[in-house]
């Protein structure tokens, strides 16, 4: 209804406004370079560029929705679980059990015992110098690193009250052993103890299989083990 | 979770049935028509092409030399008699 | 101009579409999941929580620990979650089906929360660390919530709920710091927050 | 008139031609129409622009300093910090939104604004149900929700208020004298229609009777999102589409184009919000399909910045005397930074590093300020003195506004993208310790940018001091110009 054809009054020649005014938006374009596309009646063709554009997206779009889609299933979680990398596995890098233990010691440990090995006064016993870490035999360490350690625990001749974490089902039995070996043998503390593997985590982990159930050890039962455990 | 279903309802049935007819009303009102000269619509004819019609208080608009606007093709609606 | 008529259909059915597609299909996809039974441990997982937890997901809410904490670790290959030992498995939709709401969080500005209960264990810890974050973690740019915590003038003989503090942090002598309901409650909230049973479907 | 502001108000003032005075008439009778209700919602949004912007300082010290004020229990991090965002998104952003819509709508439909008594009473009801949430947030009663802490006891008010406006759109637009559709409508007709959709389903779907698990995430995030692309950007891009042309006296590039943008925008925006849950629990092909459709704004966002800046192109001087085009550019060129930006984090490798890191932080304000925010002002700036009939007061005024907030926003956005990509990827690499009192960690990281934030704060809200400043100034103004600009109304009617 707005059409120049159907509605007189939008007519340049019959509208009494436009006496003496130019005529058509193209004489505006030709004055100003500036306004080169200024728009017309006729309908421009869509740009080539435009059109590859939008196909190259679509295509890509198709593509990654199959490809990561998981097959739209509700339980498929890994974007790549189907498709193409199907075959692709993600094989954790491996550490050294120096570095492991590095690790899991500032993500897991630290909190209490705190990052230099201190602990903190009063509260969390420290790691450093400890005569619990330094015992010639890993057997003491390991239970407590399982199953935990029930205060009061005589440490460095100051005495710590307190419940420690059990990590029997958070740690494997590397993380347990790297972990150990690197406070057992971490220069800057002082502490030069031997290192311990995997399978003596192991070994412990299910001769205590029925102990983690009745939460963590106390300082007697734990004196009462022998220095050296037998070899598994 | 009835909630959901009335929710349901009303996205696939009742909310596409009124964009029909809105989109029936606006066909009939010839929105879809002469789309570009739509961009001319907010000027009225009066208004000087390139020049700014904004600048800080006090201050002078852009000097831009600007040939006057060529009547706007839209036509305008005048205001109803007092 | 024949297109016109096609986009302006396009506007309603637009956003109807996401709303079908990220509301409604999720939620009949997997909206109604159910606990399921771990064969290791032959337990129902999950398990909804104790009503003293509830009470402190109500504190955690409240005071907006979402801001700066998520609740969900990603898989293996993606992100460090897993070597951060935030948690053993990625997390799935169905470890979430008793939380309302449901807390993802989408700012790390401290550790993610999901298995806090597995790695800190220790309500005195959890006090020491809410009274006054720097006590245990050194560096850390968490708000003290000590609004959640009362200082008392000693009775006969100490509260047994008396938050143990390093000196330089205790409250002058012959006071003590008590917890109050909301901070109990909330460390019972974050100690049952655990999301280790071995799901079939988070491999 | 005012000697010392002839230049806007020559556009308005009354003519010899007959035709010309009659055109005008108008324009002033439209503009007159919506005095009332603007002064109303524009002086309630900047006053939540104030308190949010204090707010957001508390916050972003709290975060490098946690002893500031860390014995109040309403000023703790976690209350100041959703305060901020329910301030400014429906305090602020929501409330000058409305008004400019109001206007752009009164404009473009050629009608002069019938029934203001409506948009009041929204007006009332909105600012008393973003009162009322903001406090509630502030005594611990947040509903936990991001984008929707405020309780459902605050929420029907917003609706009641929201519902009223909605009906004055669909009035305004019935009645409208202007036959020809302006893409500016589309996107304010398209926002008015979105808005209530996401905003109702979020709040049933949430609060009223939550969904199960893990789909409370993806309505969350389809919500919290949407907020963004189906109502904020539309009035943004709106606002853009007809102030740069009509500051400009020259039209849109390429009309086709801001077409294609339009429909591509409403296809593909309201599919996105899954991504920020990449790597998330949940299923892998609805994250998938939410980077698909954020890839695919490229569409729109390219369409919509060639029409932006080729529009300008070869006016680029007019930024020296226009201060309406400056914040109008900067929008627009933020618009256009902001979403490919957004396109690149919304890809699982970038997402794997950037996700959970101050770089979303950073991002969000890159799009609600440095686009939206920045876009709001210039509107304002426009619409006051065309409203009012008198001119802005100060040109220092609006000086320093532009140059604080324009400094203060890059000084936030840049710097805590780069500090939020060093943090994500210190945090994705285990053996960087995430906090520790002496060695580098994902914390200490951080805080050099963080305290950088709190500077470009400091920045921003000397800038909104001076806005607010100088838009009490202009009220007062045209209270003492009331009786001359009364008259001249009804001179330009004869």
């Amino acid at each position: 209804m707005n059409s120049p054809t159907s509605t007189p009054s939008s007519s340049p020649g019959n509208d009494p406004r436009s006496r003496g005014r130019p005529a058509g938006v193209k004489d505006l374009a030709a004055r100003d370079p500036l306004e080169h596309v200024e728009p017309g009646e006729s309908q421009r063709p869509i740009s080539l560029m435009l059109v590859i554009f939008l196909a190259t997206l679509f295509s890509w779009a198709g593509y990654y929705a199959h490809r990561y889609g998981g097959g739209y299933e509700p339980l498929i979680y890994n974007e790549n679980a189907y498709g193409l990398a199907a075959a692709k596995t993600n094989a954790a890098e491996k550490l050294d059990p120096y570095a492991l233990g590095q690790r899991v010691f500032g993500n897991t440990c630290a909190r209490c015992h705190q990052p230099d090995g201190l602990g903190l006064p009063g509260q969390y016993p420290p790691l450093a110098g400890s005569e619990w870490v330094l015992a010639p035999g890993p057997a003491r360490m390991i239970r407590i690193v399982l199953d935990a350690v029930q205060g009061p625990i005589p440490v460095k001749g100051a005495t710590f009250d307190n419940v420690m974490t059990p990590w029997r089902d958070t740690l494997n039995d590397e993380q347990i052993a790297a972990v150990i070996t690197f406070v057992r043998t971490q220069k800057e503390w002082g502490n030069t103890a031997s290192p311990v593997t995997p399978e003596e985590v192991a070994a412990i982990r299910a001769k205590t299989k029925a102990r983690s159930a009745a939460g963590p050890w106390t300082v007697a039962e734990l004196q009462a083990l022998p220095d050296q455990e037998p070899n598994p | 979770m009835s909630v959901l279903w009335i929710l349901f309802v009303c996205s696939l049935v009742v909310l596409p049935g009124i964009a029909l007819l809105a989109f029936r009303w606006a066909m009939r009102q010839g929105e879809f028509r002469h789309l570009e000269k739509t961009a001319l619509s907010i000027f009225d004819d009066d208004e000087p092409v390139g020049q700014t019609t904004d600048c800080f208080p006090g201050g002078q608009r852009g000097k831009k030399p600007a040939p006057t606007r060529p009547p706007n093709p839209i036509s305008r609606p005048r205001l109803p008699e007092a | 101009m024949n297109y016109g008529p096609i986009l302006f259909l396009g506007i309603f059915l637009t956003v109807a579409s996401s709303w079908c597609g990220l509301v409604l299909i999720p939620h009949l996809q997997f909206g109604r999941q159910q606990p399921v039974k771990i064969e290791e441990t032959g337990e129902l997982y999950p398990q909804s929580r104790p009503g003293i937890a509830q009470q402190g997901m109500a504190v955690y809410q409240a005071n907006g620990c979402i801001y700066c904490h998520t609740q969900q670790v990603r898989a293996e290959h993606f992100g460090a979650d897993i070597a951060r030992n935030w948690g053993q498995r990625r997390t799935v939709a169905r470890d979430y089906i008793f939380d309302k709401p449901v807390m993802l969080g989408t700012m790390r500005t401290g550790p993610d929360l999901t298995n806090i209960g597995l790695r800190q264990n220790s309500v005195t810890w959890h006090l020491q660390h809410l009274y006054t974050p720097v006590i245990t973690s050194k560096g850390s740019i968490m708000p003290p919530f000590r609004f959640l915590f009362e200082q008392r003038k000693i009775g006969a003989k100490p509260s047994p709920d008396a938050v143990p503090l390093p000196k330089e942090y205790a409250p002058e002598p012959g006071y003590e710091i008590i917890p109050k309901a909301e901070a109990k409650a909330l460390v019972q909230y974050l100690l049952s927050l655990k999301a280790s049973a071995p799901l079939p479907e988070t491999r | 008139m005012n000697a010392a502001s002839p230049s806007i108000l020559a556009a308005l003032s009354p003519s010899d031609n007959e035709e010309l005075a009659q055109r005008r008439a108008v324009l002033a009778e439209i503009d007159a129409s919506c005095r009332g209700p603007l002064l109303f919602l524009f002086s309630g949004s900047i006053i939540w622009l104030l308190v949010g912007t204090v707010f957001a300082l508390l916050a972003s010290l709290k975060l490098h300093n946690p002893e500031y004020l860390a014995n109040y229990s309403w000023l703790t991090f976690g209350r100041v910090r959703p305060a901020h965002l329910n301030a400014v998104i429906y305090g602020f952003a929501s409330e000058a939104a409305i008004g400019v819509t109001l206007w752009l709508m009164c404009r473009l439909c050629r009608t002069p604004l019938l029934f203001g008594w409506i948009i009041n009473a929204a007006g009332v009801f909105w600012n008393l149900g973003v009162t009322i949430g903001v406090v509630a947030i502030l005594a611990g009663d947040s509903t936990g929700i991001e984008w929707l802490e405020i309780p459902p006891y605050a929420t029907p008010i917003l609706f009641v208020s929201y519902a009223l406006i909605a009906v004055w759109g669909v009035i305004t637009f019935r009645f409208r004298r202007e036959k020809h559709l302006y893409v500016s409508q589309w996107y304010l007709l398209a926002a008015l229609f979105w808005f209530p959709w996401i905003y109702s389903a979020a709040q049933i779907l949430l609060v009223l009777d939550p969904v199960r698990g893990t789909v409370q995430a993806a309505v969350n995030w389809w919500f919290a999102h949407n907020v963004l692309g189906l109502w904020f950007t539309p009035i943004g891009l709106a606002s853009i589409y007809y102030f740069i042309p009509k500051v400009l006296g020259k039209p849109v590039y390429n009309y086709s184009l801001s077409v294609l943008g339009f429909w591509s925008l409403a296809l593909f925006y309201n599919w996105n919000g899954m991504h920020h849950l990449v790597g998330g629990p949940m299923p892998a092909w609805l994250i998938t399909v939410s980077i698909v459709a954020s890839v695919m704004m490229t569409i729109p966002v390219i369409t919509v910045g060639i029409n932006h800046h080729l529009t300008m192109w070869g006016s680029f001087r007019e930024l020296k005397t226009s201060p309406v085009l400056r914040f109008m550019v900067f929008g627009g060129m933020s618009y256009t930074l902001t979403s490919l930006h957004g396109i690149a984090l919304a890809l699982r490798s970038v997402s794997e590093v950037t996700h959970f890191t101050h770089s979303t932080i950073a991002h969000s304000h890159q799009g609600m300020y440095a686009f939206f925010t920045m876009v709001m002002f210039g509107a304002i700036y426009y619409i006051m003195p065309r409203v009012l009939q008198v001119d802005w007061p100060s040109a220092r005024l609006i000086r320093v506004h532009f140059w604080a907030v324009a400094i203060g926003i890059l000084l936030y956005v840049f710097p805590l993208i780069v500090g939020g990509t060093l943090e994500g990827m210190a945090m994705t690499n285990p053996d960087v310790p995430f906090v520790d009192a002496v060695k580098p960690s994902v914390v200490s990281l951080t805080l050099p940018y963080l305290k950088t934030r709190s500077y470009s704060g400091m920045l921003i809200f000397l800038g909104h001091l001076a806005f607010a400043i100088s838009f009490g100034w202009i009220v007062l103004r045209w209270a003492q110009a009331g009786r001359l600009a009364r008259l001249k109304t009804s001179l330009a009617r004869v």
